[in-house]
């Protein structure tokens, strides 16, 4: 049959997703957040979900809502502050004890994920060693300097958002809209992307930039933001 | 004695920028560096979320939400510049290849230990973003930073009291009134604004400072204030 | 009874690709596969270069010598191809990402245990390429290989003689005689050519064999040999 | 001053090389093989060189010139067999003990190069286990699995070759060219390319594979093969 990974709604898009799934969410900086797919998430409502997100607090992401709406149970992320003196829907569950935080520095976080899809389970960096975001973490000299041991991420599923997308689920992302996107990809059990436009012919190899091989569902439509 | 503002201190460190370098600027204060690099000189400004070559920021007529920096500023591209996902952005800072990062800070320690994310706001979340990265992998960390709090406690101290971002990474700290390079020589003042003592100077100093043989007056050109 | 040549074993192969996989074809005999996946099933294959839906063998005046395999053959691409480098190729492999791998190999062992890279011979140079990588990452990892050596010592044995590639790791193996699957229920025969006695294959095996309740006779096309 | 990593000759473009230098050649099943780059490191004929490359005995790279010449102390490749029955300048010296050879497989030896130029000192793979090729080397169980540790590598020297490139040293490539190119150029002390045709305005950010931060020098040079 031939391979159409295009669905038609963000429902059709969110199929399987279940209680308890790890779910990565690209997007930094303002680029590719997949709104579209993490406000159909939060209409979905699956529960005790695991965010892997840069930021769980970005005031241009759907991302708070899922959090304020209690069906979060732990964020991984290098960034949970909010933009306001009050406390976000995150910081007053996470100060209450009701949502569990684990922060990265960005480029750990990256590379956790990265490895999750390389099938390395594990690797040393020098970032971090002797600060708070190591603790407990296994430490061992290379060339005569200190480094932890960090592991690998793997996910049930990822949300992107990318510019074009293929029948093959190939992908095309514009400027800084890639970022975690690929890594995450390459991590999940099941990754959705939405995008501005589905090119009617397949994508020519030199303008994909994410394999359709690591992307199982695409959806077409136009960006949304809070 | 007349302090530098924020612009000032960004365009002091700017100075100390070289030709074809690969520069990495933390958001805040730092940002502005890329305002007063020196004329003639070609840089490449690489932003975490994986822009090498960052120009200018946009148009205010320009929408592009995807052209940004990892602060999420609309920008432009310079000539030549090129963008990498996440994963290969970190693997260009952690392997080294960030010649100089200029950060902002609230501590540098003698050793060179630096805090710079985690003010223990009570209940605030975390936010480190990259700046551990950074700080533990570019070739040169350079700090800007008021010499001491509002409260006129020092900056510069012999070990850091806030969360560390990193152990033994700052090179140089530009401060309001001075230059100063953190080394296995000690912490050694390169330049100093005119009218303060090197007196006043370690007074505001939580280390025993050395002066540099041929330590200058800080000097910088009139600049409005900014962040 | 007729074993069946090298191209009836790719066919036979062939026919348990499965529609929308992503698949990696060794060197030799297992290239033949893309050549009898079942009509009507969309297939990509993978190349350890990178490329990523490779399509048929390039017209003998396409002189495109950077559009290869892995082999190095000319190749054309498939429509929804794309092409990544190394790094990421074996980051795909190693990630389990490849659905099937079919290779050639020397021995099996009854535990999966797979030697399809080094027949120790005497001084010359190693070539194990991406076949370490493929065995130990692949989802399932098929072997195409005839049933004995020509001298009728078995390849399918306890315990592999030459330099393993990977352990435990095939599934499912495809000789000139036989469908034989490995596994934790033991080496189950799946297919027989007609003509050969089940007893006539065990004696050609170094392993005590099971035959599945539904052991079917293995039946190809007519097809010319070739490697 | 403007950026302008273009060289007139392969000679400058190898300029400063010494003796003793670890040397990346990218170029696989006859793409992207750097050969008038190899040529010219043999005609400058440093000694005692490590080569990392992923065939030693490619009949379509010049690399087995480098090691006639008796300028390579060692092999670092996941393939060394010569094409005919006799043996291969390589075998020959490496069965006289002349040269010695350390062979991996294909995705440890990538992603080894990967981790030199990405800061990571080592990581763990299932790649390998139990085999001749991972011998001695530390072995650790992750989710149930043994994996062996393997460290990164870094080099004073890469030689790629790409389709184009512009006066910053951005670099991209036609077809499977890529290849080990991107992770050889992250891991060396100095990168240069050679390539088919250098562009006179830069290259659009797009349309480039690999940021020229991480590439010194280019040469324009039309393709060669022994």
């Amino acid at each position: 049959m031939p391979i159409d990974k295009r669905v038609k709604t963000a429902a059709d898009a969110l199929k399987g997703v279940r209680d308890g799934a790890i779910v990565f969410i690209s997007g930094f900086g303002g680029a590719g957040f997949p709104n579209n797919l993490i406000r159909a998430l939060r209409e979905l409502a699956p529960r005790d979900l695991t965010l892997v997100v840069n930021s769980a607090t970005h005031r241009y992401a759907f991302t708070g809502d899922l959090i304020e709406a209690g069906l979060v149970r732990k964020v991984i992320c290098s960034a949970a502050r909010g933009h306001s003196k009050d406390l976000s829907a995150f910081e007053r569950l996470w100060s209450e004890g009701k949502i569990e935080l684990e922060c990265l520095p960005q480029g750990t976080f990256a590379e956790r994920i990265r490895a999750g899809g390389a099938g390395i389970p594990a690797f040393y960096t020098p970032v971090g060693v002797g600060t708070d975001l190591t603790r407990g973490k296994e430490v061992r000299v290379f060339d005569g300097r200190e480094h932890v041991l960090e592991t690998a991420i793997k996910g049930d599923l990822a949300l992107l958002r990318a510019d074009t997308a293929d029948r093959y689920g190939n992908l095309a992302f514009s400027y800084a809209q890639a970022n975690f996107g690929p890594a995450m990809a390459t991590a999940a059990g099941l990754t959705v992307a939405e995008v501005r436009s589905i090119a009617e012919d397949p994508m020519g190899h030199e303008q994909i930039d994410l394999p359709g091989i690591y992307v199982d569902r695409v959806l077409q439509t136009p960006m949304v933001w809070p | 004695m007349k302090p530098l503002n924020r612009r000032q201190m960004a365009w002091r460190a700017a100075q100390d920028v070289e030709d074809g370098q690969l520069v990495n600027l933390g958001l805040g204060m730092p940002l502005a560096v890329a305002d007063y690099i020196r004329p003639g000189l070609d840089v490449f400004i690489q932003s975490e979320n994986g822009v090498i070559g960052a120009g200018p920021l946009a148009a205010p007529d320009d929408v592009d939400t995807d052209r940004v920096d990892a602060g999420g500023r609309r920008i432009t591209l310079r000539p030549g510049a090129s963008i990498v996902d996440s994963a290969w952005s970190f693997a260009m800072i952690r392997g080294g290849h960030i010649d100089v990062t200029v950060l902002g800070a609230f501590e540098v320690a003698a050793n060179g230990d630096l805090a710079n994310w985690d003010m223990r706001v009570p209940n605030k979340g975390p936010l480190v973003g990259g700046a551990m990265d950074l700080a533990a992998s570019a070739r040169a960390v350079w700090v800007i930073m008021e010499h001491t709090t509002r409260k006129g406690v020092p900056r510069i101290i012999q070990r850091c009291t806030l969360p560390l971002t990193a152990q033994r990474c700052v090179k140089r700290v530009y401060t309001d009134l001075a230059v100063v390079d953190i080394g296995t020589d000690g912490t050694v003042v390169r330049e100093l604004i005119p009218g303060l003592s090197r007196a006043a100077l370690q007074e505001r100093t939580g280390v025993p400072l050395t002066f540099a043989a041929d330590c200058r007056d800080l000097v910088t050109p009139d600049l409005p204030d900014g962040d």
